[in-house]
C-alpha cells in the first residue's frame, strides 16, 4: 500500500497546529523510520494514519485514493502503540487472536496463528494471563504480536521495542524487518533509538514541530544533513559543534575556530560567495575524530571527562570554550586535564549557517531510489 | 449530506432509545403537568384553566412556613448523610478493608436497608423509636435509669433524616464503591511512593477520581431528596401535625388524598422551580461542563 | 551537596514502627464500620427472629420457635379472611417484570452513557442538563399525567407500559452514572480496537464495556432492586388482577392496618429481599472485579 | 334455513355477558354475592326465554382507600373500569359529579329495596338522585371492658344494662367521661378512653353528638359548625388533659390498639363492629393469643354513643357501603337487575355474618342465621341511630383538617380555642367557596 | 541510605517465585543499575524496595533498619513508574507538586520547586496539560519530574528514558547523574539501554528469571563476564559465539575451533587440569575483531551481511557453520560473499563452559572499591 499524506494539519486547540503542512509519500512495501524530537507530532501523524484523528485539512491517500473518511477498521493496519493499548480484560492470547476474530477467522485457526506470533515474540508461556500480570516488556511484546498477527498492509510501530532488553530487541528487530519484506507491508516505525531506525528503515523522515525537516534513506540522512537541526538530531553519540566563522579571501574561502583555520573551497562548498564573513556551525561526528595528529585538520585540546563503555572510551575534551565528544580505544590511558591531540579528514566536516541553520556543504545531487 | 448522516448515524443510535423513552414518558408528562398546575382538575377530571388560583391558594396555605422549613431541614441533613457517609462507606469498605470478601459483607449488610420493602424498613425503624420502654432507644435509656421517650413524636425530623440518610448512604456506597474499584492499582502505587497519607490518598486520589459519581450522587440525591415522602408518609405520614411534612408529602396529600391534581401539580411546579435554581447553582459549582470532554475520536 | 538551587535536606530518621502503628488507620476504618453497622445488624436479625417465633417477649426475646410464618412457602396462606395467590406466581412475576427491566435499563444506559461519555454531538450538555432537571419532577405528580400518555398509546393496563415507564423514568439516572465510568476508560484501547478492525460499535461492546463492569454491577443492581420493589406504577396503571408480584402481595398483607399479622410479614419480607440479596452478591462477585492494569494509559 | 341454523346454535350457546365487580379489601363477599346473584339471574333469564348468560368477573383491590378511588378514575378514563363499583357511600359525591356513574332512582322503588331502613337511603342521595345500591351498614359502638367494670364494683346487672341506659339518654358523655377518670384513679385501668389512632369518621360523630351539621345537602356545601366544633374539640382536650387517653394516641400502631384493648387496659374504646372480627384474626391477646366472639361477649359490652346531654339522643356513626354502576357499562339493565338480586336477606345475611356488618334490609336484620349472631344481633338496633358522613367530595378535606385539629389539641400544641382558629383558616384556604360557616 | 536486600522471595502465584532469595546490597550514594531480560523481576524487585509489595519471605533494610513493615510513604523514595502512573486528574504542575503536597511544602514554594523540576525536564511549558493531552515523551519526562521533585533519599527509576529522543535522553542522563551526585540520592536503575547503565551506574547488577547472576562495576561485567549468561546479555551488539573444544596436551592446553587451534594456558586459563577434552563456547566481541590478518587469532569467514550504521558498517561473517558480527570501517567496501579474515588478540576471547556456562578465564581477583 502506498501511502501519501499531503498537506497534513492536525492542531488540538485553536492556538497552534501540532502537525503543519505535512507531505510525507511512503512507496509500497517501503520501510520509513520517523524521527523526531519527543511531542513533535510523529504518534499523532501516525494515529492520521491509521484514521484516529481526522487531518484539520489536507488528505490522506492510500494508493491513490483519499481515506480521510475511511474508518481505522477498514484501512487493513495493525498498529503497536506507544502506550500498548492491550484489552485489559482479555488474556493476552485473546488479546493476540482479537484482530483475526474481527476478520472472522474460525476459532480454532485464530487461536493457532495468534499462538503461533505468541511464540515469535517468546510469550508462548504466558498465553493465560491478563495484560495486569505482566511485566512492562512482556506487555509490549504483546502489542507486538497483536499487530502483525493478522498480516496487515500497513504497519505502524510506535516505538514497539522500547522496553525490551538489548538481546530481545535485536531478535525483534529481525522479526519485524523478515516479516515486513516478506509480506511487503508498507511500515512506519517511530523509534529513538537511531541504529534502530538505521538498520531497519529504507528511508528516514525526520520531524520537527510538526514539520517535515528531511526525507532521506538513512546514510544520506547521516552523512548530508540538510541542517542543523539534522545535524544535531541524528547519530549517537550526537555530531560536535564549534562555532566558527566562514570568510572569503581571494576566491578561497575557510573557516576560521578560534585559532584553528580550516580551509574550505572545492573540497566542501561549491563556491561561496559571501564577501562578508559569516557565523557558521562546524559538526564533526564523534566517530570520525582520531586520536592522532596526521589528519586534515588537527584539533587541540583537554581532556575533562572519560567514560568508559566497554568496547571503548568516550572522551569529552574542551576546545576554547566548548566541549567536543570523541571514542578512543579502551587500551589507550588517558589523563584528566591533559592536552589531546584529535584529526579529522576534511570530508567529516559539516557546515552550518549559524543563522538560518542551513547546510552550506556542497552534496553532490544524489536522488535515493528505493528498490 | 452523507457526512452529515454519517456523523449523526451512530449517536442517534446510541442515544435513540434512551432520547425517545424520555421524551414520551418523561418529558411529555413534565409538560402535561405544567399545564395542569394552571387547571382545577380534581377527582372528576376534567382540565378547567383557572389561572394563577393554585400558586395564590399555596402561598396562603397557612402551614406553608412550616413545609418549607421541614423541607430545607430534611434537605439538608439527609444530604449530608447521603453523600458523606455514603462516600465514607465506600472508601472503607473498598480502600480499607483491603479484603474483597469482607468489604462485601458490610456492603451487603448496607446494602439491606434498601431491598429491603419500605413498610418493613419503616417498621424496623417505628421497633427503633418505639415510644414504649422496649424500643431500642429506649431500652437503651433504661439502661441508664431514663424514662422512655416517644422519639417520633418528639424529634420526628430527626428520625426521618436518620431512616433515610441511612437508605440513601447505601446508594452512595454502590455506587462509589464501584467507582474506586476503578481506578487503576498504579496510582495508588505512585501515591504511596510520592509520600502520600491516607488521608492524601483520599482526597488526592480518590476523590478526584470519583469526582463525577461525587457529583452525580449530590445532584441527583438533591433532587431525589426533594421529591421523596415515602419513608416520612410510612414513618410519621407528615405528622404530629405538620412537623414533618415536607413539600413533596405536601404535594402527594394533595394531589391523592384531596384529588386536586391541579393543586398538586402546582406544588412540584413549585418544587421543580426550587430544584432548578438549586441545580443551576450546582451546575455551576461543579463545573460540570468541564467534565464533558472531547472526544479523542474524530 | 549544598550546590545549585537545592536547599539542604532534612534526612529523615526511620524508626522500627511497630506493625501495630501501621495498623492503626486500619483499626479506626473497621471500628467506624463495626459501630456504625451495628444497629443494622441487630435490627435485621430482630426481623429474622420474629418471622421464627410465635412471640417476642419484650418485643425483642423470641420465646417460642415455630415456622408457621414460612408456611406460604408451601401453601396458600389465609390472611384477612381472605386466600393470599401462591407465592411462586409473585415471585415469577416480580422477577419476570424486575429482569426486563433491568436488562431493557442496562442496554439504554449504556449506550445512552457511552454516547453522553464519548461522542462528540451538539446539543450533548443539554441532554445531560434536561435529563437532570426532569428528575426533580417528583414522581407522583407525574403519574396523572403519565397515564394519559399510557391511554393515548393504548398501553394503560399492560405490563409492558409500566415497564417503559419505569425505564424511562430511571434511565437518566443510569446514563448519569455510566457516563462517569465510561470517562475513566482510556482512550488508547479504543483506538487500538478500532485499528484491530472494530466499528466504533464493536469496540463499544466488546471492549469498552468489560471495562465498566464496575459501573454495570452498580446500576444493574440499582435497576433490578427498583424493578423487585416496584409498586406504585404497577398499581397505577395495571387494573387486571393477574399481575400479583411480590411488592403486591405484600401489599396485600398490610393494606389493613387492623389486620397485621407481624410474624407473616417479617417472613414475607425475608423471603423477598432474599432474591436482591443473592442479587446483590452475585453481581458485585462477579463484576467488582476489575481488569484494569497494564500498560500507559492515554 | 340459514338464520335457522344460527338460531340453532344459538340456542346451544348463549351470549356470555361479562360483568366486572370490584370491592376492596378482605369483605370479598360483597363481590362474591354478585356471583351468587348471577345464578339467580340466569335463572330468570332462562325462564324468560333470553338466550343470554350473565358472567360477573370479581376483582378485590388492596390498598387504602384513595387508591381505591384513584385507580377507578384513570381506569374509568381508560375504559376498564368495572362495571359494579362497591366503594363507601361518601364516594358517591365526586363520583357523580365526575359522570363516573349512573344514578339509580328506580332501585329505591324496587320490591328487594322496599324494608331498607329508612335513614339509610340518606346514604345514598347526592343532588336528589339515588347512586347506588346500599350493600351493607355496620355500627360504631363505643366498647366497654366489664372486667374494669367489676373491678369498681359494678354488678353483672348494672354492666349489661348500661347500654340501655345510654339508649335512653340517662347516660351521657360526661357520665362516660367521669366513669373513665375513676376506672383510672382507681387504678383499674391503665386508661379511660381509646380512640382510633388515625384520621376517620368516628370523630364526626361527636360533632353529630354535639349537635352540628357538617354538611348541607340542599346547597351540597361543607358546613363549619364552630359551636359544635368547639365542643368536639374541647372533649378531646379535656380527656387528654385529664390523661384518660394513652399520651401520643394518634401515633400509636393499630395492632398495639388492639392489644390495649384486648388486654383490658382501657375502659372505654371507639370501636367498630368489625373490631370483634379482627381480634379473632390476630394475635392480640397477651394470653389467649386469638379470642373469638363469645369471649369478646364475655369481657366486652357494646353501647351507642352516648348523648351529649341528659335526655339528649345518643347516636351511631355508620357508613353504608353501596353499589355504584359505572356510566360506561354495556349492560345497565343486566346489572341493575343483578343489583336487586343482591339484596336478598339470605345474601345480606351471610355477608353480615362473616365480616361482622350489618345488613341493610330489615328482611336481612330478620334473617335467622343473622339474629343467631351474639354480637350483630345486639347491635341490631343501632342502625336506627345512626348518622352518616355527607357524600361531598369536599369532606375529606374537611375531615382531614378536623382531625389535625384534634391532634394538635391532644398533644396540647394547641388549645382548642386555637385549634379552632387555625382550623378556620385551613378550611377556608382548602374549600373556598365550598364551605359554609355557622358562627 | 544504604539499601540491603536479604533473601528476598516474592511469589504472585503458589507454582513459581518470581523473585528468588535475592541478596543484594547498595551503598548509600551508590548508583547502580538492574540489568537483566525481559520479565525477570526488575520491576517487582524495585516495588519491593518502595514497600508496594510485600516480600513473601526475606528482608529489606534501609541504612542496617529493617524496614519490611514501614510504609511506602515513610521511606522517602522518589519513583518513576514503568507506566508511569501519572495522576489523570491532575495537571503536570499538580502532578510534579503532589510529592511536595505530600510533605506540607507551603503552596507558594511547592509550585515554585516543581516548575524549576518541570524546566529541567523541558516540560515549561506544558504545565497546565493533564496528562492526556500529552506525548508518551512528555508523559515519561513529568514521572521523572515528579519522582526528583522531592530530593528523595532513595530514587528508583523503572525505565525512565525509554522513550526520549537520543538527544533529550543524553540530557535528561546527565540530569539525572547530576541530581543524583549533588544530593548523594541512592539510585536504582532498570533499563535497557546498555550504554545508559554503563555511563551511569557505578555498578550494575544482573537478573534473570528471579536471580542475582553477577554484580560488579561496569567495565568488570563487561569484560570480566561470570557466566555465559552476562557475556551474551550484555554489549551491544552482543558478543560473538564460537563453539569449540578445550583440552590438554603436555600441560598446554588450546582450544580448537573448527580448523583454529588456539592455545590457552597461561594467557586465559590459571590451569585446566581437565584430562578429558571439554565442549566450551569462545566469546569475542565483535568490537575486539579487526579486519587485519596481524593478531594473536585469525579468523577466516566470509561476508553474509553488510549493515551500514553511520559511523561503521556492521558485518556478518560466516565461520564455519556459525556466525560472528564485527564492525568496519564505513570506508571500507565490502563484497558479500567474499572471503574475509578477521584477528582479535588473546586476551579478547572468553571462554565458557558449554554446560554449565560457567567462565573459564582466568581473572586477577579484582574487588571494585566503590568511592
Ligand atoms: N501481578 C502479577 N501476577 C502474576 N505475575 C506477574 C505479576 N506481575 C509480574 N508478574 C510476572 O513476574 C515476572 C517479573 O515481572 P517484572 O515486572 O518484575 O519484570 P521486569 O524485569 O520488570 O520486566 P520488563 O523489563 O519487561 O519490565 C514476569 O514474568 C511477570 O510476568
Ligand atoms: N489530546 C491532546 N491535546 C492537546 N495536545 C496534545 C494532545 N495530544 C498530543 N498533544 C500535543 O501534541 C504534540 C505532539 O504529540 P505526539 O504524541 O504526536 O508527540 P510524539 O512525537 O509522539 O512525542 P513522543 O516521542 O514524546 O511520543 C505534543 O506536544 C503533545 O503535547
Ligand atoms: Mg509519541
Ligand atoms: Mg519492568
Amino acid at each position: 500500500m502506498k501511502i501519501e499524506l499531503r498537506n497534513l494539519t492536525k492542531s488540538f486547540n485553536n492556538k497552534s497546529n501540532t502537525i503543519n503542512n505535512l507531505n510525507l509519500t511512503i512507496e509500497d512495501g517501503e520501510f520509513v523510520a520517523l524521527l523526531g524530537p519527543s511531542g513533535c507530532g510523529k504518534s499523532t501523524t501516525m494515529l492520521m494514519i491509521a484514521g484516529i484523528y481526522k487531518p484539520n485539512s489536507g488528505e490522506v491517500y492510500f494508493d491513490g485514493q483519499i481515506v480521510n473518511d475511511l474508518e481505522p477498521k477498514d484501512r487493513n493496519i495493525g498498529m503497536v502503540f506507544q502506550s500498548y493499548a492491550l484489552y485489559p480484560h482479555m488474556t493476552v492470547l485473546d488479546n493476540i487472536a482479537f484482530p483475526l476474530k474481527q476478520q472472522k477467522v474460525a476459532k480454532e485457526e485464530r487461536y493457532e496463528q495468534a499462538k503461533q506470533t505468541a511464540e515469535m515474540v517468546q510469550l508462548g508461556h504466558l498465553l493465560d494471563r491478563k495484560p495486569g500480570q505482566l511485566s512492562g516488556g512482556q506487555q509490549q511484546r504483546v502489542a507486538l504480536a497483536r499487530a502483525i498477527v493478522k498480516k496487515p498492509k500497513v504497519l505502524l510501530l510506535d516505538e514497539p521495542l522500547s522496553n525490551l532488553d538489548a538481546r530481545l530487541k535485536i531478535e525483534m528487530r529481525e522479526e519485524i524487518s523478515r516479516i515486513q519484506r516478506e509480506l511487503g507491508i508498507t511500515t512506519i516505525l517511530v523509534t529513538h533509538d537511531q541504529e534502530e531506525a538505521m538498520t531497519m528503515a529504507h528511508r528516514i523522515a525526520v520531524m520537527k514541530e510538526g514539520h517535515l525537516i528531511q526525507y532521506s534513506n538513512p546514510m544520506e540522512l547521516y552523512n548530508k544533513p540538510k541542517n542543523y537541526f539534522v545535524a544535531q538530531f541524528v547519530g549517537t553519540p550526537p555530531m560536535n559543534f564549534l562555532r566558527g566563522t566562514l570568510s572569503s579571501v581571494d576566491k578561497k574561502s575557510n573557516v576560521r575556530i578560534n585559532e584553528l583555520i580550516i580551509d574550505v573551497t572545492d573540497t566542501l562548498l561549491d563556491s561561496y560567495a559571501g564577501e562578508k564573513s559569516q557565523d557558521v556551525n562546524v559538526g564533526i561526528r564523534p566517530h570520525d575524530l582520531k586520536l592522532e595528529n596526521d589528519g586534515d585538520i588537527c584539533i587541540e585540546g583537554t581532556v575533562s571527562l572519560i567514560e568508559s563503555i566497554g568496547h571503548s572510551q568516550m572522551v569529552n575534551v574542551k576546545v576554547g570554550n566548548e566541549y567536543i565528544r570523541c571514542f578512543v580505544e579502551p587500551n589507550i590511558k588517558l589523563e584528566y586535564g591533559s592536552a589531546i591531540m584529535l584529526t579529522a579528514n576534511i570530508e567529516a566536516i559539516h557546515l552550518f549557517d549559524a543563522a538560518t541553520g542551513e547546510s552550506l556543504k556542497k552534496h553532490n545531487v544524489e536522488t535515493f531510489i528505493y528498490n | 449530506m452523507g457526512t452529515v448522516l454519517k456523523r449523526w448515524k451512530f449517536p442517534a443510535i446510541m442515544l435513540g432509545p434512551f432520547v425517545i423513552l424520555i421524551f414520551l414518558f418523561f418529558f411529555l408528562p413534565v409538560i402535561l403537568i405544567a399545564i395542569i398546575a394552571f387547571t382545577n382538575m380534581d377527582s372528576a377530571m376534567n382540565w378547567t384553566f383557572n389561572g394563577l388560583t393554585n400558586f395564590h391558594k399555596l402561598v396562603t396555605d397557612p402551614n406553608i412556613v412550616q413545609i418549607i422549613k421541614n423541607t430545607v431541614l430534611y434537605l439538608g441533613f439527609t444530604l449530608l448523610i447521603n453523600v458523606g457517609f455514603g462516600l465514607a462507606l465506600g472508601i472503607l469498605t473498598t480502600y480499607f478493608v483491603q479484603k474483597e470478601s469482607v468489604g462485601l459483607v458490610f456492603r451487603t449488610i448496607w446494602m439491606l436497608p434498601r431491598i429491603s420493602p419500605p413498610v418493613v424498613y419503616a417498621l424496623l425503624w417505628l421497633w427503633f423509636f418505639d415510644p414504649s420502654a422496649y424500643g431500642v432507644l429506649n431500652s437503651l435509656r433504661a439502661l441508664v435509669h431514663m424514662s422512655p421517650v416517644d422519639w417520633l413524636t418528639t424529634h420526628p425530623m430527626t428520625a426521618i433524616i436518620l431512616a433515610n440518610g441511612v437508605i440513601g448512604a447505601s446508594y452512595g456506597m454502590i455506587i462509589f464503591s464501584s467507582a474506586i474499584k476503578s481506578i487503576p492499582r498504579d496510582l495508588f502505587q505512585a501515591a504511596m511512593v510520592d509520600g502520600a497519607s491516607h488521608w492524601a490518598i483520599i482526597r488526592d486520589i480518590i476523590v478526584p477520581a470519583v469526582r463525577w459519581p461525587l457529583m452525580f450522587v449530590t445532584l441527583w440525591q438533591f433532587l431525589s431528596l426533594l421529591t421523596s415522602y415515602e419513608y416520612i408518609l410510612l414513618l410519621t405520614k407528615g405528622g404530629p401535625l405538620f412537623d414533618s411534612e415536607v413539600l413533596a408529602l405536601y404535594s402527594f396529600h394533595s394531589a391523592f388524598k384531596n384529588f386536586e391534581f391541579g393543586y398538586g401539580a402546582a406544588v412540584s411546579l413549585v418544587l421543580v422551580i426550587v430544584a432548578l435554581l438549586f441545580s443551576f447553582v450546582m451546575w455551576k459549582f461543579f463545573r460540570m461542563e468541564k467534565m464533558l470532554g472531547s472526544s479523542k475520536i474524530e | 551537596m549544598e550546590a545549585t538551587g537545592y536547599q539542604k535536606l532534612t534526612i529523615p530518621t526511620i524508626h522500627p514502627v511497630s506493625k501495630w502503628k501501621k495498623r492503626i488507620p486500619y483499626l479506626v476504618a473497621y471500628g467506624i464500620l463495626g459501630i456504625t453497622t451495628l444497629p443494622i445488624i441487630l435490627m435485621y436479625v430482630w426481623l429474622l427472629l420474629s418471622s421464627f417465633s410465635k412471640k417476642m417477649k419484650f418485643g425483642f426475646i423470641p420465646t417460642s420457635f415455630t415456622l408457621e410464618n414460612w408456611s406460604f412457602l408451601w401453601s396458600n396462606v389465609e390472611h384477612g379472611g381472605s386466600e393470599l395467590p401462591s407465592i411462586w406466581t409473585a415471585t415469577w412475576n416480580s422477577f419476570v417484570f424486575a429482569g426486563s427491566l433491568t436488562i431493557l435499563e442496562v442496554i439504554i444506559g449504556i449506550m445512552a452513557g457511552y454516547a453522553l461519555a464519548r461522542i462528540e454531538f451538539t446539543g450533548r450538555q443539554t441532554i445531560m442538563k434536561m435529563t437532570l432537571l426532569l428528575h426533580a419532577f417528583p414522581s407522583v405528580a407525574l403519574l396523572i399525567a403519565v397515564f394519559y400518555i399510557l391511554n393515548f398509546m393504548g398501553l394503560f393496563d399492560s405490563i409492558w407500559g409500566v415497564v417503559l415507564v419505569k425505564t424511562a423514568l430511571q434511565i437518566p439516572m443510569t446514563a448519569w452514572i455510566v457516563k462517569g465510568f465510561f470517562d475513566d476508560v482510556p482512550w488508547d484501547v479504543e483506538w487500538a480496537g478500532m485499528i484491530d478492525g472494530c466499528s466504533r460499535f464493536q469496540v463499544w461492546y466488546t471492549i469498552v464495556i468489560p471495562l465498566i463492569k464496575p459501573g454495570i454491577a452498580a446500576i444493574s443492581i440499582f435497576s433490578f432492586l427498583s424493578g423487585w420493589s416496584e409498586f406504585l406504577l404497577l398499581y397505577t396503571f395495571t387494573v387486571s388482577d393477574n399481575n400479583v408480584t411480590l411488592a403486591s402481595y405484600l401489599q396485600k398483607l398490610i393494606s389493613d392496618p387492623n389486620m397485621i399479622n407481624y410474624g407473616l410479614l417479617s417472613a414475607v419480607s425475608l423471603f423477598y429481599m432474599l432474591p436482591v440479596l443473592v442479587f446483590f452478591i452475585f453481581t458485585q462477585k462477579s463484576l467488582m472485579q476489575v481488569s484494569a492494569g497494564g500498560g500507559k494509559r492515554v | 334455513t340459514n338464520g335457522n341454523e344460527s338460531a340453532a346454535s344459538q340456542a346451544k350457546e348463549p351470549e356470555v355477558v361479562t360483568i366486572k365487580a370490584q370491592t376492596a379489601g378482605a369483605e370479598i363477599t360483597r363481590v362474591d354475592n354478585l356471583v351468587a346473584a348471577s345464578e339467580k339471574l340466569n335463572k330468570e333469564l332462562q325462564d324468560q326465554g333470553e338466550n343470554i348468560e350473565v358472567k360477573v368477573e370479581t376483582n378485590s383491590f388492596s390498598g387504602s382507600w384513595d387508591d381505591y378511588a384513584k385507580q377507578f378514575m384513570l381506569a374509568f378514563q381508560a375504559k376498564k373500569e368495572p362495571d359494579i363499583y362497591a366503594t363507601g357511600h361518601e364516594n358517591i359525591g365526586w363520583l357523580a359529579d365526575g359522570h363516573y356513574i349512573l344514578s339509580l332512582d328506580d332501585l329505591k322503588k324496587s320490591k328487594e329495596y322496599k324494608d331498607v331502613v329508612p335513614t339509610l337511603w340518606k346514604a345514598a342521595e347526592y343532588k336528589n338522585h339515588i347512586w347506588g345500591a346500599l350493600q351493607d351498614t355496620e355500627a360504631r359502638p363505643v366498647f366497654y371492658n366489664k372486667d374494669i367494670l367489676k373491678k369498681l364494683g359494678w354488678s353483672d346487672e348494672q354492666i349489661n344494662s348500661l347500654p340501655e341506659k345510654v339508649k335512653q339518654g340517662e347516660f351521657t358523655l360526661e357520665d362516660m367521661t367521669n366513669l373513665a377518670e375513676e376506672a383510672k384513679s382507681k387504678g383499674a385501668a391503665q386508661f379511660g378512653i381509646v380512640h382510633r389512632p388515625v384520621e376517620g369518621p368516628d370523630f364526626q360523630a361527636l360533632a353529630y353528638d354535639f349537635g352540628g351539621k357538617v354538611y348541607d345537602a340542599s346547597a351540597n356545601k361543607i358546613v363549619f359548625d364552630k359551636k359544635a366544633v368547639a365542643k368536639q374539640l374541647n372533649y378531646y382536650y379535656e380527656i387528654a388533659q385529664e390523661q384518660l387517653i394513652p399520651d401520643n394516641l394518634t401515633s400509636i400502631q393499630w395492632d398495639n390498639i388492639h392489644k390495649m384493648v384486648v388486654n383490658g387496659q382501657t375502659l372505654f374504646y371507639y370501636g367498630g363492629i368489625w373490631n370483634v372480627f379482627n381480634w379473632s384474626q390476630g394475635n392480640f391477646h397477651d394470653q389467649l393469643g386469638k379470642v373469638d366472639a363469645k369471649w369478646v361477649n364475655e369481657h366486652f359490652g357494646m353501647m351507642l354513643i352516648p348523648a351529649a346531654e341528659k335526655g339528649g339522643k345518643p347516636l351511631t356513626l355508620s357508613h353504608p357501603f353501596v353499589y355504584t354502576v359505572s356510566a360506561h357499562t354495556k349492560h345497565p339493565d343486566l346489572v341493575k337487575r343483578l343489583l336487586e338480586l343482591v339484596a336478598d336477606p339470605e345474601l345480606q345475611a351471610d355477608h353480615a355474618i362473616k365480616t361482622a356488618h350489618l345488613p341493610v334490609t330489615k328482611s336481612g336484620e330478620e334473617n335467622p342465621d343473622f339474629k343467631a349472631d351474639i354480637t350483630l344481633g345486639n347491635v341490631a338496633y343501632m342502625s336506627d341511630y345512626t348518622t352518616f358522613l355527607p357524600n361531598s367530595n369536599g369532606f375529606p378535606k374537611y375531615s382531614k383538617a378536623v382531625f389535625s385539629a384534634i391532634q394538635a389539641v391532644e398533644l396540647g400544641k394547641k388549645k382548642p380555642e386555637e385549634a379552632l382558629k387555625d382550623l378556620e383558616v385551613q378550611l377556608k384556604n382548602d374549600l373556598g367557596d365550598q364551605l359554609q360557616i355557622i358562627e
